[in-house]
């Protein structure tokens, strides 16, 4: 199993994987902003967190369709379906090493962008730990969307338009979470341990998913 | 140890593959499906590796010593017509991946990576990336993935496919090999295949001749 | 038809022989130099005065502006080549603009960073979409998104010839960009933030100035040469492998 | 000195940027000169492709 793990880092990292193209993506959606609302920084830092989360949630979803598909085109899919092993697990063994290379330096990346929005140190911080805790749902939820669309041609796409309203508890909770600890009034931990919940509630159903996706897509 | 497939039926979207079908295999016997392309001989193959559900029946491996039956899929190497290589990794971390991924099922140990490709002749290109390999030899390593974890049944298709004939007749001797001690081969081809105690089954389409093996 | 695909390429490896030749030669005199320079550029860049609109802050600069200008003379470096690529498809011309973009993502990466970090006490805040900040920041987009192209693709002179086209359009672009970003900012922000330019520079920070500049000048030729012979090394490697891939399936 | 802590950050940050920058280039030369090497023992040189034609019209 921690095979499967260092073979799937090894091919996000090595040439053609597209480990550095999320963390881009992420920097160029929030960097472009400002250009769109204007440069005043009181408005950047206030609107800072929620950009900041919808630019990692759509960066988290941009390498999601190869997810499978890349084991599906040269056959190795078959040979994991095949296995005594659970599927679950391989499955969640993959979305780990999706999250590792792919979604990790997001969250590496968010506070550089933090200061780009003009955020505070406690808001930027808020944003880095609620992205550390909420991401791991993102890779969750999608890989049932990308089990899902495995077998279809330009799935690509589709795995966004299916995961999206999928992943909205998470951006809602996250969001409100990184706003709590900035505001006063509004507590920072019930939604924190809402955006806590919910990851460890789609750690379990999103494998489950995708495997149940993946056995029936067989062809 | 038998393998046991019993009234099987496949369906591939509303068209009826085959139906009814039934043979069985014994320990160092091999079953070589042949017909015309379309004939579902691949389909055949892939509900016998459990990526296809069969529309009816069953296939089991019998073990006879433990008197258990067991999933065949668990206990089978599927060679299909992709390899299941990675382009990007070399030769080597692509072999050892597979060999600590499919582990070996009781009854038998994989051979080293080097082993394995030396078998497949190729031990040169061993640190070379998979996609820096022609496809002959592509095909003889995905061959030699075979070799690395040990599997009582090797379930292939066309594995001569894109091969010269000194290549085909090496695959064919490890398969020999592999059922002197004792394995079983389901292979689908158009070539000649030299393998020990053949039985035939000649794939027709909707229509289907039993094998001679049909006793059960 | 092989044959004279075989001839081809091998005038065209002459060249490639004759730079690693020549960048055997010269590297070791272009680092020694380059640490000498960079010795002399501290040691002034310490001990001259503070100014005293900026304070000791105006220290700052002297790696900020090299690097601010190295950022940019890297693009037009890159741009030179892909023309070379385009035009004469030169194949070092290929390896000079894969070479240089990560060096110049550093450089860039260099002059935002300490350009945020003069902004602090002088701005009160880290970042600014000043003008020339937010342009400096594209560029540094433009240079990691050519490293992602680079890296996308297996085949190095494919990968060559497409990233020569998007340099050269960002080159193009360069000039429109900087227009419509002071345009934007302008048009948002009275003119009330601290130019970087301040008051006119005098010989005693010029000094200092003036040699890090060349020392990173030089300091960027150098790592260029080496990154460039890296890159040689390596499509030589992959030749080689998939020879040895070819003589191995010959031998049995 | 004012303002010391920002001035010795970014002298770090750009030495610390800097010296990757070198450090990445000579190992990634090194990496490469080794890996010529082994191509080298395994017997395997540039220019055997003249060798193999050679062979060929032989």
């Amino acid at each position: 199993m921690i095979d499967l793990l260092l073979r799937d880092l090894k091919l996000s990292v090595r040439a053609g994987g597209g480990a550095l193209i999320g963390v881009l993506f992420f920097m160029t959606v929030v960097a472009v902003i400002p250009f769109g609302v204007g440069p005043d920084l009181n408005l950047l830092s206030r609107i800072g967190p929620a950009i900041i989360w919808i630019g990692a949630l759509l960066a988290a979803l941009l390498g999601l369709d190869r997810l499978f598909q890349t084991d599906r085109d040269d056959g190795s899919l078959d040979l994991m379906l095949m296995q005594e092993q659970p599927l679950v697990l391989t499955v969640l063994i993959k979305c780990l090493s999706h999250w590792l290379a792919n979604i990790l330096p997001l969250v590496i990346a968010s506070p550089l962008l933090g200061l780009f929005m003009n955020m505070n140190e406690v808001a930027i911080g808020a944003v880095m730990i609620t992205l550390l805790v909420g991401s791991p749902a993102l890779a969750f939820i999608g890989a049932v969307g990308a089990a899902v669309a495995v077998t279809l041609p330009r799935g690509g796409l589709l795995v966004s338009i299916l995961v999206l309203p999928l992943t909205i508890p998470v951006l809602i909770f996250g969001v409100s979470a990184s706003y709590a600890a900035v505001e006063d009034p509004a507590p920072f931990l019930p939604p924190f341990l809402i955006l806590v919940a919910i990851t460890m509630f789609f750690s379990v159903i999103g494998p489950l998913g995708a495997a149940l996706a993946l056995r029936n897509a067989g062809d | 140890m038998r393998l046991l497939a019993e009234n099987l039926s496949a369906h591939r979207g509303e068209d009826l593959i085959f139906s009814n079908l039934s043979f069985s295999l014994a320990e160092g016997e091999a079953l070589l499906l042949t017909g015309r392309n379309g004939s579902g001989k691949s389909t055949l193959l892939r509900v016998a590796a459990g990526l296809l559900r069969p529309a009816s029946g069953s296939l089991r491996l019998w073990y006879d010593e433990t008197r258990r039956a067991y999933n065949l899929a668990e206990a089978a190497h599927y060679l299909g017509h992709r390899n299941a290589m990675k382009m990007e990794l070399t030769v080597r971390e692509n072999l050892a991946f597979w060999q600590s991924f499919l582990g070996n099922t009781e009854g038998g140990r994989g051979v080293s990576v080097l082993e394995a490709a030396a078998a497949v002749e190729l031990e040169q290109v061993l640190h070379l990336p998979f996609g820096y390999l022609s496809a002959g030899q592509q095909r003889r390593m995905a061959f030699a993935k075979l070799l690395v974890a040990y599997r009582p049944v090797w379930i292939v298709d066309e594995p001569t496919a894109a091969l010269d004939i000194s290549a085909e007749a090496l695959l064919a001797r490890l398969m020999r090999e592999h059922q002197s001690q004792g394995g079983m081969i389901l292979a689908a081809t158009h070539q000649p295949l030299e393998l020990l105690n053949v039985k035939r089954l000649e794939m027709k389409g909707f229509v289907y001749t039993n094998a001679e093996g049909h006793d059960l | 038809m092989t044959e004279s695909l075989a001839i081809t390429k091998f005038s065209d490896l002459a060249n490639p022989t004759r730079f690693l030749a020549l960048a055997a030669r010269l590297l070791p005199w272009m680092a020694g130099l380059c640490c000498l320079l960079f010795a002399i550029g501290l040691y002034l860049a310490f001990t001259t005065e503070g100014d005293y609109q900026q304070g000791d802050t105006v220290r700052i600069m002297y790696i900020h502006v090299p690097a601010a200008w190295l950022s940019m003379m890297c693009y037009s470096v890159m741009a030179l080549s892909a023309i070379g690529t385009l035009v004469w498809r030169h194949p070092l011309a290929d390896v000079s603009h894969k070479a240089a973009a990560p060096l110049g993502a550093a450089f860039t990466l260099i002059a935002l960073i300490t350009g945020s970090l003069w902004g602090k006490p002088m701005w009160g805040t880290w970042w600014v979409w000043d003008a020339r900040l937010t342009s400096v920041f594209i560029l540094f987009l433009m240079y990691l998104g050519i490293i992602a192209l680079n890296r996308a693709m297996d085949d190095p002179s494919k990968a060559a010839r497409v990233s020569a086209v998007l340099i050269l359009i960002g080159f193009v672009n360069i000039p429109i960009i900087k227009f419509s970003v002071d345009w934007w900012n302008t048009l948002h922000q009275p003119a009330s933030v601290i130019r970087m330019d301040g008051p006119t520079i005098d010989g005693e920070f010029l000094r200092p100035l003036l040699i890090m500049a060349i020392a990173y000048t030089l300091l960027f030729f150098t790592l260029h040469m080496m990154a460039m012979r890296n890159e040689i090394w390596r499509r030589r490697i992959a030749t080689q492998r998939r020879m040895a891939a070819r003589t191995a399936s010959r031998e049995v | 000195m004012s303002h010391a802590f920002y001035i010795y950050t970014s002298y770090g940050v750009t030495a610390l940027i800097t010296f990757s920058l070198i450090a990445w280039t000579v190992l990634d030369g090194r990496a490469r000169r080794r890996e010529m090497a082994e191509l080298e023992a395994a017997g395997i040189r540039r220019r055997s492709s003249v060798s193999a034609h050679e062979g060929k019209q032989a």
